[in-house]
C-alpha cells in the first residue's frame, strides 16, 4: 500500500536502489533514472495519442450517427481498438514519394522537428505533486512551453517552402500568418497568471492554485482556450489544411511515415495542449485525497485533462469552419484587445487589492474580487458585442431598404 | 541550476530519436519504386503549372509584424510579472502604461485597415 | 569547473565577426540584416557572460540583454519593411543597384 | 574537461558553424535556416550562463518571430531569386581582412583582460530582481517606457512602409 501510494516516484527509488546496490555511484545512478524518465515523458504523448485517435474516431462517429471503427469487416480488435496500430503499419509500410525539386534536407527535417517540438513540451508538465512526478520544475516553467511552441512555427515554412509545391507554401504561410496571431491572446492570458502566481514555475502555478484559476480568472481562461484550439487547429479554426479545400496545407507533398509524423504531432499538440490548460487553470494534479497517495494526483491530472480534451472534441465535431477573414478578425479585433485589457485589470485590481486590505487579503477575498471584476469585463464584451451586432443589423436593414426603394424607381 | 536542465538535455535526445526512429523504421520497411510520374508536384491530378512559387500579398508580413512587436514586449512583461507580488502601485501602472501603449499600437494599425484580409 | 570568461569572449567575437563580414560582403537586403542579427547575439552572448562573471546578484547586465531584443526587433522590422518596400517599387533588392541619386 | 565546458563547445561550434553557413549560403532560405539554427545555439549558451530565460526568449523572439518574420521578407521578394547574381560584392576581400583585423584585437583583447573567476553564483530569483529593477525609478524605468514607445513607432513606421496602396 504505502509502495503503491506514491508508486512512479517508488519505482525510480527502487531502480536506483538496484543500479547503487549493483556498484553504480550515487550520482550516476540518479543520471540514469533520469534518463528513464526522460523517455517515460517522451513516450507518454505517443502512448496517449495512439488511444486518442481511436477515441476521437469513435466519438466523431457516435456524435455524427456513424460507427466508426469496429470489429465487423475486417476485424480490428473489440471496438476496432486496435484500429490506430493498423493505420500506423500502413503509414510505415507505405512507399515514400519523394517529389521531384524538393529541397532534401529541410524536406526531411521539418517532420522530425515538428515530433521533436511537441516532446519537448513536456518537460515541464506537472504530473504530480513533489519533484519526482515532474520532468524538471524549471525556474521558467510556462515561458518554456510558449518559446518552444513558438519556435515550432518554423517548422512549417519549412516543410511547405521546401516542398517545391505552390499549394504547400500557399498552406504554410497562411497557417503561419494564422498562428503566429493566436499566440498573442495566449501568451497574455498567461501573463495574468503568472501576475497572481508570482512565479513562472508550473509546480508553483498549480501549488498557489488554492481556488482553481478557471474560477477566479475565467476571462484569461476562455481566451486562452480559444486561442490554443486555434493554436492546434480544431474545427472552427481548422483553415490550416482544409482538407477539401488546401489540399492538406503545408504537408500536401509529404506521404507515409512523413505525412504520418505530422497527423502524430497535431494530436500530439491537442494533448499538451490540454494539459498546459489543466496546469494554468484547473489546478493540475490537485484534488481530494493527494496528500496520502501522490499518485492519486496523476490521476486527477489525467482526468482533468481527458475532460478538456473531451470539451475540445466536442467542440470540433459540431462545429462548422469559419471563413479565413473571420479567423483573422476574431483574434486581432476581439481576443487581443479583449486579453489587453484583461491584463491591466487583472494587474490594477489585484494590486489594489493588496494595498486596500491592510492587514493583507484572504484567498477567498482575493479571489471573489477577481471574480467580480472577471465577471464585469464579460458583461462589458457582451454589451459591447451585443450593441456592435444590433448597430450592423440596423444599417444592414437600412442599406437593403434604401436597396428595395431605388428597385422601385427602377421599376 | 544547470541540474534542472540535464532532464530537458535528456528529453532533447529522446525527441529528436523519436522523430529519426519513426523516419528510418519506415525507410527500412517501405517499397522504393520510384517513377517520374510518381514524383510529379501534386496540383490536383493536373501537370505541374508554372513556377513554383506564387507572389504573396505584403499582408502576411504586417501580421508578423504585429506579432514580433507583441514578441518583444512579452520579454519585458514576464519579468514585470513575476516581480508583480513586490511592486508598489505605481510600478504596476508604469506596466500598465506599457501594456496600453502596445494596444494603442494596435488600434493605430486597425484604424489604418491594415488587420484587414485582402 | 566553469567555462573560462575568455572563451566566451573570444565566441562571442568570433560570431561578431561572422556577421561583420556577412552585413559588408552580402548584397542582398535581407541577408545584410541577417548577418547585423549575428552580430546582435554576439553582443548578447557578451553582455551575458559579463553579468554572470562580474555581478550575477544585479540585474543590469540582463537589463541591458532584454533591450538589445528591443532594438533587434525594432531594426528587423524597420529593415525587412524597407527591403520590401524597395522590392516593390525598383524590382530589387540588390542594394548597390539602388542608387536614386546618381540619376 | 568538464561536462560543461563539452557542452560550451557543442553550443559554440553550433552556433558559429551555423554562422559560417548564414554568410556563405547559396539560397537565401537557407541562410535564413543556418541563422535559425545559430539562435538555437546561442540559446544553448546561454542555459549555460545560467540564463534560462533568455535562452527561452532566444527562442521565443529571435526563432519564433525574428525568424518567420525573415523568411516571410524573402518570400515577398522571392522573384529575385531567379535572376543570377553573384552573392556577395567586389569588395568581399577587404570585408575580410576587416572583419579578421576586427576579430585578432578582440580575440587579443580578451585574452589580456583583467578577467576574475565567475562571482559566486546567480541568485534563486534573478528574473524576478531584473522585473524589480525593469520598473524601478531609479533603474531602468524610463529606458522600459521608452522601449514601449521604440516599439510602436517601430511598428507603425514599418506598417506604413510595407502597406500596398
Amino acid at each position: 500500500m504505502e509502495f503503491l501510494s506514491n508508486l512512479i516516484v517508488n519505482i525510480g527509488v527502487w531502480i536506483k536502489g538496484l543500479l547503487v546496490g549493483g556498484g553504480v555511484a550515487e550520482h550516476g545512478a540518479a543520471l540514469v533514472v533520469k534518463a528513464i524518465g526522460a523517455v517515460v515523458v517522451g513516450f507518454f504523448p505517443l502512448m496517449v495519442v495512439v488511444f486518442l485517435i481511436w477515441a476521437y474516431r469513435k466519438i466523431a462517429a457516435r456524435m455524427q450517427g456513424r460507427l466508426g471503427p469496429n470489429s465487423s469487416g475486417t476485424w480490428a480488435g473489440p471496438y476496432g481498438i486496435l484500429q490506430t496500430f493498423a493505420d500506423a503499419i500502413k503509414m510505415l509500410t507505405k512507399e515514400d514519394i519523394r517529389p521531384q525539386g524538393v529541397d532534401l534536407i529541410p524536406y526531411n527535417l521539418a517532420p522530425i522537428l515538428v515530433v521533436f517540438a511537441s516532446v519537448m513540451v513536456w518537460a515541464v508538465i506537472p504530473f504530480g505533486p513533489g519533484r519526482g512526478l515532474i520532468g524538471a520544475d524549471l525556474s521558467i516553467g510556462i515561458f518554456y512551453i510558449l518559446a518552444f511552441s513558438s519556435a515550432a512555427l518554423i517548422v512549417f515554412l519549412m516543410a511547405g517552402w521546401s516542398s517545391n509545391n505552390k499549394y504547400a507554401t500557399v498552406g504554410a504561410f497562411r497557417a503561419v500568418a494564422q498562428l503566429i496571431g493566436y499566440e498573442i491572446p495566449q501568451l497574455l492570458a498567461v501573463l495574468a497568471v503568472v501576475m497572481v502566481t508570482g512565479s513562472l514555475s508550473t509546480q508553483d502555478i498549480v501549488g498557489s492554485q488554492d481556488v482553481i484559476f478557471l474560477v477566479t480568472l475565467p476571462v484569461s481562461a476562455i481566451i486562452f482556450f480559444l486561442a490554443s484550439m486555434a493554436e492546434i487547429n480544431a474545427r472552427p479554426f481548422e483553415l490550416l489544411e482544409a482538407e477539401s479545400e488546401l489540399v492538406c496545407g503545408y504537408f500536401v507533398e509529404y506521404s507515409g511515415m512523413k505525412f504520418g509524423m505530422f497527423y502524430l504531432a497535431e494530436f500530439m499538440n491537442s494533448v499538451a495542449v490540454a494539459a498546459i490548460f489543466t496546469t494554468l487553470f484547473l489546478g493540475g494534479w490537485r484534488g481530494p485525497w493527494v496528500d496520502q497517495a501522490p499518485i492519486l494526483g496523476t490521476v486527477w491530472f489525467l482526468v482533468k485533462m481527458g475532460a478538456v480534451i473531451f470539451l475540445w472534441m466536442l467542440i470540433q465535431i459540431t462545429l462548422p469552419r469559419l471563413r479565413i477573414d473571420q479567423m483573422l478578425a476574431f483574434n486581432w479585433k476581439f481576443l487581443v484587445p479583449l486579453a489587453l485589457v484583461n491584463l491591466c485589470v487583472v494587474g490594477l485590481v489585484n494590486k489594489g487589492t493588496t494595498e486596500g486590505f491592510p492587514g493583507g487579503a484572504s484567498a477567498w477575498t482575493r479571489g471573489s474580487i477577481l471574480l467580480g471584476a472577471n465577471l464585469a469585463m464579460i458583461l462589458a464584451t457582451w454589451g459591447m458585442l451585443a450593441v456592435g451586432e444590433r448597430q450592423a443589423r440596423r444599417r444592414r436593414e437600412a442599406w437593403q431598404a434604401a436597396q428595395a426603394g431605388e428597385l422601385e424607381v427602377v421599376v | 541550476m544547470l541540474e534542472q536542465f540535464t532532464f530537458v538535455g535528456f528529453l532533447l535526445v529522446v525527441a529528436l530519436f523519436l522523430g529519426i526512429f519513426l523516419i528510418s523504421l519506415s525507410w527500412l520497411l517501405r517499397p522504393k519504386r520510384p517513377s517520374p510520374r510518381k514524383s510529379e508536384i501534386y496540383e490536383c491530378g493536373l501537370r505541374p503549372h508554372g513556377e513554383p512559387w506564387v507572389r504573396f500579398k505584403a499582408q502576411y508580413y504586417i501580421f508578423a509584424l504585429v506579432f514580433l512587436i507583441f514578441d518583444v514586449e512579452a520579454v519585458f512583461l514576464f519579468p514585470w510579472a513575476l516581480a508583480y507580488n513586490w511592486l508598489p502601485f505605481y510600478a504596476v501602472l508604469e506596466g500598465v502604461i506599457f501594456i496600453l501603449l502596445l494596444g494603442a499600437a494596435l488600434v493605430y494599425v486597425w484604424r489604418k485597415g491594415a488587420l484587414e484580409w485582402m | 569547473m566553469m567555462v573560462p570568461l575568455q572563451w566566451y569572449l573570444i565566441l562571442s567575437a568570433a560570431l561578431f565577426c561572422l556577421g561583420l563580414y556577412g552585413a559588408l560582403v552580402r548584397r542582398n537586403g535581407i541577408a545584410i540584416l541577417m548577418g547585423v542579427e549575428l552580430m546582435l547575439n554576439a553582443v548578447n552572448v557578451n553582455l551575458l557572460a559579463f553579468w554572470r562573471y562580474t555581478e550575477p546578484a544585479a540585474a543590469t547586465g540582463q537589463a541591458f540583454a532584454a533591450f538589445v531584443y528591443v532594438v533587434a526587433a525594432a531594426e528587423v522590422a524597420v529593415g525587412l519593411a524597407l527591403v520590401v518596400a524597395t522590392y516593390r517599387t525598383h524590382g530589387t533588392v540588390v542594394l548597390e543597384d539602388i542608387d536614386l541619386l546618381k540619376g | 574537461m568538464t561536462l560543461q565546458q563539452i557542452l560550451f563547445f557543442i553550443f559554440g561550434a553550433i552556433s558559429l558553424g551555423a554562422g559560417v553557413g548564414v554568410v556563405t549560403a547559396r539560397k537565401l532560405f537557407h541562410a535564413a535556416l543556418w541563422l535559425l539554427l545559430a539562435f538555437f545555439g546561442v540559446a544553448g549558451l546561454y542555459v549555460l550562463l545560467e540564463a534560462p530565460f533568455f535562452a527561452a526568449a532566444q527562442l521565443f523572439v529571435y526563432m519564433g518571430a525574428i525568424g518567420i518574420l525573415i523568411i516571410f521578407a524573402i518570400m515577398l521578394t522571392r522573384g529575385m531569386m531567379r535572376q543570377r547574381h553573384p552573392r556577395a560584392n567586389r569588395q568581399w576581400w577587404l570585408a575580410g581582412i576587416l572583419a579578421a583585423l576586427f576579430l585578432a584585437t578582440f580575440v587579443r583583447l580578451a585574452w589580456q583582460g583583467p578577467w576574475t573567476a565567475p562571482a559566486g553564483p546567480v541568485p534563486e530569483n534573478s528574473l524576478g530582481l531584473l522585473g524589480l529593477t525593469l520598473v524601478d525609478p531609479g533603474g531602468f524605468a524610463l529606458p522600459f517606457e521608452v522601449a514601449s514607445v521604440l516599439l510602436v513607432v517601430a511598428l507603425i513606421g514599418a506598417v506604413t512602409i510595407v502597406r500596398e496602396r
